[in-house]
């Protein structure tokens, strides 16, 4: 047997073994375990399963053991990751740490920073959230004005911050802040403090679908110790853009990370639309406009695929990237539209017993699917992106 | 050849906007929303839209209307759309009163006619009776009982039902499944016996609800034009409604562009206005055109119904598709432009949005006339 | 009677009397009267129709009599075109000097040239051509480089142009050159010469489609009178914009021009694909995208017809004149395209008996119209002058 | 999981590049147009691909061929795709070689296939019979008489009939209409008695024919495959033609692209590259996306065929469906976007064009994918 059929061996029997049936199951939005000093396990079992998942360094499978990590190899991460989908298994920690934060600390913390923050995010303890969009910056994300002033060992912060995922919920920030306002992209600093320090305040946002995952974080004097600035001091720009494409790969494959498949579009079309004689959607156009959607969507996936296969010679994100994101948001805004179209007058209900949940939720969806072209940089900024960094198109002097 | 305002339509307009800017802004719809009014709408505000002349904007003046056709209701329409304002108009006015005007008696018309011009009575048009436009689609029965019906069946999608004093509702007399044939229009007081009436909460926040029919007895006056023969009176009803609704999305996705061309024009990123960036530019121009091109179908289709055109039922499924498809364009784009803040509950984008879907879906999709446009081309 | 009325009846009076009955058919593109020293009368008829319209001057019937024209007011040129309209006359004359030229001499031409051409125009004496596009100067037509410069009583002109439409068959030329290198827009002189002058060469350009209605147009050392040049020195680009408007206006209009109708594409349709029982095109896709340019052509029409009842209170072409043009385009390509897909492989053939002339003129129609939206201005050009000039956007610093 | 080239592959996609370039650039072809070559492609190179093992690339070792499967063929046609390099490769190879190789009796693949595999015998597949791509649609009768058959009917859209040896034909057999059932395909020497062969000029200048059978008599060894079962293999043999189409068609549309964005880099107007306007760049964006999304989809389509899996004819109107409409997006996109010289005979762009309306035309267009695939996921 070689090495990599004994790790297959042992990880199958190790989860055999490990983890609880109930985790087996497709999961909804609201079992999603986030962690943190309150985290929620409306579930028992997920939190055993995440207590055994991070004991071995599984939730974060690639790091180093040193920060708490897996210590895997890329091939045998490649091997857990098809064991854990080979028994549905759930996500044992969703976690902006260690999607987005963690990844950068690895490249750009020092030592110490990594040894006290890492560990934490592995076992979900400490969830975060990031403090980077402002009112004034939005695509132009290097547009912020939040300030950072040296003052003793502390830098004492003031500014507003806009879209922060969850952080009514957070414990912790990462957070982009101006320690320079002579320039532009090289008086940006990246800072982490904790969200119960005094000064700091959230608002939750309403949003068109009714739900409100996203804050407005207000800082007036916040004092945070020096030793949190991560990387050099000016130089956060460069975190910031590596993050960012973490941010883009973990948006566009957030459907998948859930494991919950929505239900095929035509099914729905089915029971709502009818078919014909021949067994044709009865509403031709809709079908037309749901085969095309099809295509785009499993093209996609194909595509995802493939990159990712790509990948496995190459190293971290590739440009490409970008336009996942951006594709990634089409289709499920069409999805989501298609859906409600089949629904008819059912896909437009608001609340209330006359609908059904099903329904009720692909009204949400439609409305909460028209920001995935805005969040973690607009479809157009990607767009952008692509055209410059890939296609090798100049800027328009 | 009435294709730009006359001088009336103009003055109508000019007085239309400032009331609505003045009493009815987003905000009024805001209120309604926020505070849960039971009736979706404002009532008191109706009764000053009635003292305008609105309600019998286009019933003749024998009835104590107004008598400025659709072209003038059309003037209203838009203006209304614009700040997303509810009201009675499109079940009341366009419904309500075309169905009278074209298949009441004349006691039926002199009953409720002068009623409905004052504001003070509501109607609402019964005759959907699932998720998917079908007016043919009846399964609700009358059945000859003596002198009179009794009528059994379930309604949906009925605008504004739980606040009207009449509902015209569609049963089978005879026939069966699709048929065009066997249809009856009937005018039921919502206050009879076994008429039962649910609110709906939609997404849009506009009044539709639920109706159910239990043994419902009507008396022989009841009937609304020729018994089975409904489906003339309700083609032409729908077709009104859906003009009308034409021209309540068009001032609906005018005030979305505009607000949206400004907001390109103000907010600022990478030290520019985002209007300057060539891609949204050319974004901005094709809802332009588009909007130029509505602008010219929905007043064709109003003039259409004012003529008496024979071109008007396609006129009309021209319109709510041509029309819907600008709307949903627009306020998508609408929402994406703005970016964050779009998404927002807060700002008035999103209200766009969530009408402009119950809207395009209301008296046909537009691929459902699209396909009946098709259809009535001979292709 | 009114005078309106008076003018209407002696209108039709006359039409009646004076029209041939074969001008009253509809032509094909091969019967086109473009007047000039070698002027094409392939129906004897047309000959006499343009003298007779030409000596009334209602070939321009707008211009002021002293110039040959029929010095009509705006109403009475109404009636005109509607008597025309309603006895379905053929157009006496097609002419880029009606169309593009005269306009522009009638605004900015000296007293002695509008006598010298303008009539010459009006009776199709001579035929234009515009020497506007350059290899380097397309959609940024100021870049043109055609040099004129002084020499006693004359310019000499050296340089090329290129689409210059019908050159090889034109008599005359209007045309854009450089007298000042040191200034861009400021730099260029509009002027007017004889295409037999000694130096002056064209080639004509073969097209996708197989025909080849541009040239490319050299000019070596081609001597033209100083008294040829219209408007101040360096003043052209003026005249040149006022001469695009009309440019555009005229080419959306080109198919209604014509007179000739095209089969409607749904006749078509039915011809090829067939129906189902419920009387539908058997291809549900194309019945779809049939339906959805049906609508969009006859919202088209709707517009040109309120624009222009608009601009009988307004003057001259509006702004959305260059909006026209791109929907135009787009939709003349529309049609072209679901032509040829309605007609399958038939649709497909170049040349040979094995296809019908409808089926040959549709490909090379489909392929022809892919310039519609190149010529005269792209697209994108015209989009860019309506986010401009119409809704005020700015350009990008 | 075969989503990325192996190394063998790649050298094959390496050498076939190097080869096209050197003796099969886009002059090649314009060369042949223009000295209006009556076979429509070029006999001496098409020997020479055959001794590259290109005619034998899908071919088993037994008969002489390479056996490099759908992934090899797929490298080589988007390399001739490429440059729009004519060649029997699709008839011959991909049509003809597939239907024989799934079909055919023993004797009959010896006795073809390693001609084919070294270049020296042509084959046509004569299966359409009108405008429409309509593979079922068969009214040319194979009746039977004596030992053999009598065939009758006409057949068009037949992609090198002039130049091919061997036509195979579907012929009905029983049945009738469009009856699945009853079809039964023929290998018919081109030469025999009875068949007329005449070439077409298509708008892409590349062969296709009309061919009418008048009384052709055919031997008990000519039927290929079972008798009224032709459509089994008739379906698999268009399949892979569909497939290998999609791969032509990418690399057709790879090159436009290619030359696009140069183009949008090099062309100057207002002072700067073409390519720094925003709007063009995002249309240069979607167009790579679109790439990027066809690859997969083909490199996917050539490997279902390859492992023989069940989705092979999604796959394939997926394929043709989804490369078609990029096709023709990205060469009209081409002609735009290069302004005036675009619409030049001299200039490349309307070549490729005029290829892309006729391979989306052939074998089904992408509408007539489009419902195929939704047809054969049930809805």
């Amino acid at each position: 047997m070689t090495d990599q059929e004994q790790f297959r061996q042992e990880t199958r029997d190790w989860l055999e073994k490990n983890c609880p049936a109930s985790m087996r199951e497709p999961m909804s939005e609201n079992e999603i375990v986030w962690g943190g000093r309150n985290a929620q396990f409306p579930n028992p079992d997920s939190k055993i399963w995440l207590e055994r998942m991070s004991a071995r360094g599984w939730t974060a499978p690639v790091w180093p053991t040193e920060y708490g990590g897996g210590g895997l190899s890329k091939d045998q991460n490649m091997i857990l990751q098809s064991e854990l989908k080979r028994i549905n298994a759930r996500p044992a920690l969703f976690s902006f740490g260690l999607w987005m934060l963690g990844p950068a600390l690895l490249e750009f913390a020092s030592e110490e920073q990594k040894l006290k923050f890492l560990p934490q995010i592995v076992r979900g303890e400490i969830r975060w959230c990031q403090g980077y969009s402002e009112p004034g910056a939005g695509s132009d994300l290097a547009g912020l004005q939040t300030r950072a002033v040296p003052d003793g060992d502390d830098y004492v912060i003031n500014g507003q911050k806009v879209w922060t995922s969850y952080a009514d919920q957070a414990d912790w920030i990462f957070c982009l802040v101006r320690t320079d306002t002579s320039v532009k992209h090289e008086g940006i600093s990246f800072i982490l403090f904790d969200m119960e320090t005094e000064g700091v305040e959230t608002r939750p946002i309403k949003l068109i679908s009714g739900s409100s995952p996203f804050c407005e974080t207000f800082f007036r004097d916040v004092r945070v110790p020096q030793s949190h600035l991560v990387g050099k001091l000016n130089a956060g720009w460069t975190i910031a853009k590596r993050l960012l494409q973490h941010e883009r790969t973990s948006i566009s494959n957030f459907g998948a990370v859930t494991g919950s498949e929505p239900v095929p579009l035509e099914f729905v079309a089915r029971n709502y639309v009818g078919t014909n004689d021949d067994g044709k959607l009865a509403d031709a156009s809709l079908r037309e406009r749901i085969v095309t959607h099809r295509m785009e969507d499993l093209g996609f996936q194909l595509t995802l695929k493939r990159v990712a296969l790509e990948a496995t010679q190459g190293s971290g994100p590739s440009a490409a990237s970008s336009l996942f994101k951006s594709y990634g948001a089409k289709i499920n805004q069409d999805r989501c539209e298609l859906t409600v179209e089949a629904m008819g007058a059912q896909g437009l209900g608001w609340s209330g017993d006359s609908f059904s949940e099903d329904e009720i939720a692909a009204t949400r969806q439609w409305l909460r699917s028209k920001g995935n072209s805005i969040e973690g940089g607009t479809s157009e900024i990607n767009t952008n992106v692509v055209a410059k960094q890939v296609l090798g198109l100049r800027d328009h002097q | 050849m009435a294709m730009i305002l006359n001088e009336e339509q103009n003055m109508l307009r000019d007085s239309a906007r400032d009331f609505v800017s003045d009493k009815g802004p987003v905000s009024a719809f805001r209120k309604i929303r926020d505070e849960e009014n039971a009736d979706g709408f404002d009532k008191a505000l109706w009764t000053e839209m009635a003292e305008l002349g609105w309600a019998g904007v286009i019933i003749p003046e024998e009835f104590g209307g107004a008598d400025f056709g659709f072209q003038g209701l059309g003037v209203v329409l838009e203006e209304t759309g614009r700040t997303l304002l509810p009201s009675p108009l499109v079940s009341t006015i366009v419904l309500g009163s075309s169905a009278l005007m074209l298949g009441g008696s004349d006691e039926q018309k002199s009953t409720f006619l002068p009623a409905i011009a004052e504001g003070k009575c509501l109607l609402a048009l019964a005759a959907e009776e699932g998720a998917h436009h079908a007016p043919y689609g009846v399964e609700t029965t009358a059945t000859a009982d003596g002198d009179g019906w009794v009528l059994n069946g379930n309604k949906c999608q009925v605008l504004d039902g739980h606040v009207a004093n009449q509902l015209i509702v569609s049963a089978r007399t005879s026939g069966k499944g699709t048929d065009r044939d066997g249809i009856s229009l009937f005018v039921v007081a919502a206050d009879s016996d076994g008429v039962e009436i649910e609110a709906l909460s939609m997404v849009d926040n506009r009044n539709a609800s639920n109706v159910k029919f239990g043994n419902v007895r009507l008396d022989a006056g009841d009937l609304l034009g020729t018994q089975d023969k409904g489906a003339d009176i309700l083609d032409a009803v729908l077709d009104r409604g859906r003009i009308a609704l034409a021209a309540e999305m068009l001032g609906a996705a005018q005030q979305v562009f505009e607000f949206t061309l400004e907001y390109l024009k103000e907010r600022h990123q990478f030290g520019q206005p985002i209007g300057t960036f060539q891609a949204l530019q050319h974004r901005a121009v094709k809802m332009f055109g588009e909007l130029e091109i509505c602008n010219s179908v929905v007043m064709e289709a109003l003039t259409a119904v004012d003529e008496g055109r024979d071109d008007m039922p396609a006129m009309a499924s021209f319109a709510k598709a041509k029309v819907g498809d600008a709307m949903h364009l627009i306020s998508s784009e609408g929402v994406q432009m703005h970016g964050g803040i779009g998404m927002t509950d807060e700002h008035d984008s999103g209200l766009y949005l969530k009408r402009a879907r119950v809207a395009e879906h209301t008296f046909g999709s537009s691929a459902w006339h699209r396909d009946r446009f098709a259809t009535l081309s001979g292709y």
